[in-house]
Order: C-alpha cells, then structure tokens, then sequence
C-alpha cells in the first residue's frame, strides 16, 4: 500500500542534506508551509540555498533560518519588504547571496524544472539589470532572454487536502507557487490541513497529482493571521 | 507649482477614475500596487471587467467587509480580498502564463520614469540599491497586450517623470501604452508623447515645462 | 455583461481565414470538436494548417476537410493510424505536408505559445530523424532540441461544462490537449455538452479559465463512439 | 528454431509477468501499447503500482466489463480503460510533464531494435517510411527514469533485434535499461547486454547466436 504519511517531523526532514537547495511555497502568509520551515531549523541543515518568492518577513520561519546563518543564498522575486529586517541586515553585512528573478520567471523556472524542460526563452527582463551576462537572442522578431530550469533537491509546500498517494488540493490564494514548487523538487515534502481517504478527492479536481509528492505530514495549523 | 495646477490637479482617486473609464467590458486587467489598486473602485459593478492578481486569481472581487475577511484570499499585494462570481484560482505558473503569454489585455502600473520611447522604471528606486523587489513588474509589462501607467506629473522636488531616456534600472523596453499623470493623460506613440487631456487651466506650454521630453499634441 | 456563447456556427466560425492554422483538440474519439470541424467545413476556409494529435479517421471531421483539399499542412504525432486512409492518399501523392512532432514536445510547444516562451530546449528527439535541421546543444550535460512555441490563429476545443464567461471543465480523457489548445489560440472557439450559469463552476475547479476562450457554443452532442 | 527454444520460449504473456514482477509497490509507470500493455494484468491487485497513460490519466485500472464501459475514459492506446482510485486526470501538458520531467519511474515500451549502448528503434518500420507516427515513444524513452523494452528476441525470418547499431529509425540515444525477449533478460550496462536469465534448455552460446552484438554473463 502506498502511504505517504510520515508521523513525525524528524521523518519529514530525513535526508535534508547541507548544501542542499529548498523550494518554500507560499506567498505572503497564504500557503507558506510553516511548520515544514519550523522543522528544517531544527532539522539543522546549512549551507542552503532559498527559494522563495520573499525573502522571510519578522524573524521566525524563513527570515529564523537566516538569521540563524544556515541560508548561504536566496533566490526570490521580492527581497525587500515590509519586515525582511534579518534579510536586510544580513544582505548589508554580505552575509547573505541574493539572485532576484521576476517573479514570472521565477515560476516558470520551476515549471521547467518540473516539466524537463532545460532552458526557455523570454522576452521577460531583456534591456534590464536583471538580464545582465545572460544570452539575448531574437526569436520571431522579439528579443529573449535564455533562463534555465530551477529545481530543487527539496521542495517544502503546504495544501489543505492531502490524501496517502500524495494527491493534493489546495484553498484558494494559498495554491501560488506550491503545485509548480512540488513538481520542482526531487524530494517533495506537504504539510495538509486535511487528510482525504483514497478516492475521497474527484479525479477531476486533484491540482497536484501524487507522482509530484514524496511525503506528507498532516498539521492542521489553522488559518494564516490576518 | 503654479495656483491652477494646485488647483486643479487630478487627485490619485480622480486619475484611478480616468483610468477606469477607458476600461471596456470585458478586458482581462491586472492591476499594481499603490494608485492601479484603486482603479477597481471605479468600475461600475454593471461593467464586467476580469481583474487578474499575480498570485492566482481571475475575477478578483473588492476588499471584504472586516467581518468577512477570508484570511485564505489575498491579492499580490497582500491585501485581504474578494472572488467575484465567475472567477477563479490558479498556480503561479498558470498565473503568470496568462500574463507572459499576452492574455492580459491591460495592466496599469506605477512607475517612477517614463521614456518617450516608452521605456519604464519603476522597481528600482536608484541605481545603487543592489536588493530592490521586483516582485512580477518585468512580467507584466512586458507580457500585457497593454500598459498603462499612473503617476505624478514630477517628483516631488519638481523633476519631470516623463523624461527622454530613464535614469532608473530599467522595468521594460519599449513597453508603455499610456501615462494618465495628475496633470495629464499622453500616449505613447513613434514620435514620442503625445498629450490627449490636461488639467483645467494649464496649458500645453505649461505641461511641457514639467515635462522632460518633447511633447505633441 | 460577458457572454462568450454564440447561437449558430456562422458566428462561431466568423473571421477564421484561409492560410489559418488550426488547433484541434481531442485524442482518439473522446473530446473531439466534432461539430466545430464539421462547421469549419461549411465555412469554407481553405490552405490551413492543421495542428492535431492524428491526421483524421474514416471520411468524415477532419479526414473530411483534408479530402476536399482544405489542408495545406498538417502538424500531428500519430499521422499514421487505423483509418487515417485520407491522409495516406494525400500524402502519397503528395498533396499534403506533414511536420511530425513527438506527442510531448507538440503540447509543450503549444503550452510555451500560451505561456509566453518563445522557444525552448528539450532533450526529447536528439539524434533522432525528428531533429534533423534543429539546433542543438548541451545543458547541463544534455544534449537538447531548440523547439520553438506553436501559436494558432484560432482553436477549435470541446469541454463538458462552460460558463458564459469561458470558464470550462472537462470530463475525464476528454480533456487531453483542450486546455492546452485554448491556452495557445489566438480565436478560441468552444464547443460544450452543457452549460452552467455563472458561479456554478467552483472557483477551485475550473481548468480552463475564460481569459483563453473567445467564443462558446451549445452542442450536447452526447458520448463519443464506442 | 530449435526444439529448446519453441518448448520453453516464454509467450507474450510470460514475458509481461516477467516485467510486471520486477515492479515494485509504489513505482509510477508508463507502459507502451502491445505486450506492454499486458504488463498491468500481472501485477496483483495488493499491489499498488500507479500506471500513467500520456493522455492524461494517472492511476489507470483495468479495462471495464462489456456493460461499464465510460465512453469518455480510453488511455494512449485508445482502449477503453478504468481509473483506479486514487488516480487523477490531467491535460497533455501535465501528462508530458510528468515523462519529460522524469518524474515516471519505469516505462515499457515495444521495439524493433535495441542496441548495446542501449539506443533503441521502435516507431519508424523503415528508414524510408516518410510518415510513421511516433506519438509520445520519443518523450517516453528520454523521459522516464527507466526504459524497459519487452520483444522477440529475433525478427519472424531470424534476424537479431539486439544488436550493436539499430538500422531502423532511432528513437531515443543510450535510453534503454534493460530487455525482456522471448528467450531472455538482459540489461544494458556500460559495457553492452549483460544477460540476468534465459528460457530454460538454452545455452548461452546459444543465445548469443541469436544475437546481433556481444553479450556478457
């Protein structure tokens, strides 16, 4: 019998390895996987590479991890925002590497990633300090930038509804870069609100299919704050 | 600033006004931060028009009464949020696909300069912050059929924010449509700037003495 | 107020131009636009490009459009399959062009044309036949194809349940290259089994939102064939 | 064909056991029209192994009685099929993503030829056919994270299908992992086939007989 459910965070976390580079769903306080972030602090590894569409905001979950000197670089859409004080104090100290993609890319990075698709072009961010050293070609008349596949040795994601073959369902706006971020990720690790019996989510609803998932941890956590 | 532009000067409820009404029934329409945000409001709730936020909706609704925030639903700016009848939710790569792939018929942006060729800038606030968010401004407006931007005429100490060639990191080449400012509403064409309305009492010479570009008419 | 549905196939079919190329959902039998193909025929345009998964079956659809000499090319993965007689005729004597594109590289390119990439690199078909004359390159230690995006002038799609907006859902292997179609039609024309009023549709479970359908018409023609 | 091979030479069915008991609980798998179809039959409902058909269903199940037959439910093969639960439905996009983006664990496919670097041919019949049909066989062979390829181990008139350079069409460079005749097992390594098992009453010289390129024990 498949059974994705892991009981325990240590099990979520097995196999998280220094250097490793961690995908972080969510976008603002919907659909971050919180309590996943709060395990791989504990969990320990280093060295790793962040992506995420902020940069962590107040000083627990993403902007603790940093602060805790663990993340060597992040990659994200929205670095400087209303309370990333841990990413800015440690940007001005050079403590932190930063690669800033429009968030559009960023996306479709990982949609690549996850789709075998190596490389793409896009006229997204041509002419700009962001397609700085990277390849411009004119295609049908349009010039492109060339931007490869981002994937990640773990992806942490959050959904409302998981069920033991990894399917997932996700709740509204807290669906934003988790279905592409688990897709992306060679070790896909949920944290659900819910947990379905097999057959309990229609065939025709299923948003993240389970073949994209490698565990998942039920921690009904509520609601993101207001 | 001279008493009829005080006077006169569209306010930033009056330029989202502007904007609203020359939005058809029926546009996709994906909205920034700050002034764009507001434009919603001045829809007529008869006029269909779809509004698209970055992080997954279609069909975007007004902001919910207080007790009846749905903490699940945000807009890309992180404001609490409607779904409208109609609408619908989708990941960020479906998301963005409908904006890179030109399925946005209009975005309205800020922005800080706006060339005459139509070049904008408007996410890094100078060209020595090494961290500025760019968030899904490089998408939008290069991926939207078209882009407008609202902004105020100048800078507060008076520098022109339509200019020749931006002084800011760039956002976009060669990407604006339309400027609705609080002096003025242009459109970008080959030549340049071209002004469709000024504010009561201000004169084309006066517009052009603000502005850091020739302007047509 | 939106209301994409037309009421006649006239309406439906208006503006298609002759040298259009035209993206036709459906896989085998199921998710066909049968009724759209047969009113594309009585429209009359001609020298198309056919984008499709096969080159039509039996004499009737799109068989029929290429037995008339409506099909200047088409594009497909599976020319070759039981009763695809019209097409060997043609093709045999040579009044057809043919680009075969692996199954998976076809709805990636149509995806990349909804999408906004302009082209992309896939290991799928190197130093295979089907990529002789495309570019060629290493990423990341791969060997990989420049396949570039496929755009339809229009998109012929069949779904289950539209709403007046557009927003469409599809039934079980029906859905198959629909959504992708839509996705990559520059005029996407939709023919549904059934029609629901706005707000009917759950928000979650929309596949196909309206912003990439055009035009909605009314045809509940029943079951595919067994 | 020696008395040997036509008594103990495994059918097409035993050759689809063979393959559906090296897959184990869990594996997400693809499996190619003819004999690998079969494959699902044979491994034992306790089991639980996701098939994935690339026209968008995950977890296939078996075909349905004469009078449950869903008319919209075929997979790759245009057969009418069933889906387990558990299973979902996807568009070609999503479906391809899962091959291209080598999230498939094992596929199965046919073949005309495999050579022992493990480049395999099995779409086009002839290099002179201008217009066979690959479907998704090119996707499927670079895709997935295992290629097994299940055929007679020679043609009808007893030329070798394993050999050191396929005539035929490529379908896919170096792809292959391991094969699946009527005769034997083997898997492609660094250095050629290495032979795993062969029918009982057959030698391995004989075997290698049958056999267009080296093969190792």
């Amino acid at each position: 019998m498949i059974d994705k459910f892991v009981t325990n965070m240590a099990d979520a976390m097995s196999g998280i390895a220094d250097g490793a580079t961690v995908l972080v769903g969510g976008f603002g306080q919907v659909g971050q996987p919180n309590a996943l972030i709060e395990a791989l602090i504990e969990h320990g590894a280093k060295d790793l590479t962040v992506v995420a569409n902020n940069a962590g905001t107040g000083r627990a979950g993403l902007a603790r991890l940093m602060e805790l000197g663990r993340v060597r670089r992040i990659v994200c859409s929205f670095p400087r925002s209303t309370g990333s004080v841990v990413f800015e104090e440690l940007y001005a100290a050079g403590k932190i590497e930063l690669e800033i993609v429009p968030q559009g890319t960023l996306a479709e990075r990982m949609r690549a990633a996850g789709a075998g698709v190596r490389a793409f072009y896009t006229p997204t961010a041509v002419g700009t300090k962001l397609a700085e050293g990277k390849e411009v070609r004119e295609i049908g008349g349009t010039n492109c930038v060339l931007e490869t596949a981002l994937h990640g040795d773990v992806a942490l994601v959050e959904c409302w509804t998981a069920d033991r073959w990894g399917n997932l369902v996700f709740r509204s706006s807290g669906r934003n870069f988790n279905p592409v971020m688990a897709m992306a990720g060679k070790l896909t690790i949920v944290q659900t609100q819910h947990v379905a019996e097999l057959g309990e989510l229609d065939p025709e609803v299923i948003v993240t299919p389970g073949i994209f998932v490698n565990r998942v941890i039920h921690v009904p956590y509520g609601d993101p704050p207001l | 600033m001279s008493d009829a532009v005080k006077n006169s000067a569209w306010s930033r409820a009056e330029m989202a006004a502007k904007v609203a009404a020359a939005i058809p029934e029926g546009w996709y329409v994906n909205l920034g931060i700050g002034i764009p945000t507001l434009v919603a409001d001045f829809v007529p709730a008869t006029r269909e028009v779809v509004i698209h936020s970055e992080n997954g909706l279609l069909g975007m609704g007004p902001a919910p009464a207080k007790d009846a925030i749905d903490p699940w639903l945000i807009n890309a700016g992180k404001q609490h949020v409607t779904l409208r009848t109609g609408g619908s939710y989708m990941h960020h790569a479906d998301s963005f696909a409908m904006i890179r792939g030109g399925h946005i018929d209009l975005c309205v942006l800020g922005a800080f300069e706006v060339a005459s060729n139509g070049d904008i800038a408007n996410w890094a606030t100078s060209v020595n912050d090494t961290a500025p968010a760019v968030g899904g401004a490089m998408d939008l407006a290069v991926g939207a059929k078209r882009l407008w931007v609202v902004m105020e005429h100048t800078t507060k100490d008076g520098r022109p924010r339509l200019v020749d060639q931006c002084q800011y990191p760039l956002t976009a080449l060669a990407a604006v449509d339309r400027i609705y400012t609080n002096l003025a509403v242009l459109d970008v064409v080959e030549s340049g700037f071209v002004v469709r309305e000024i504010i009561d009492g201000v004169s084309f010479d006066e517009l052009q003495a603000r502005t850091g570009a020739r302007l047509s008419q």
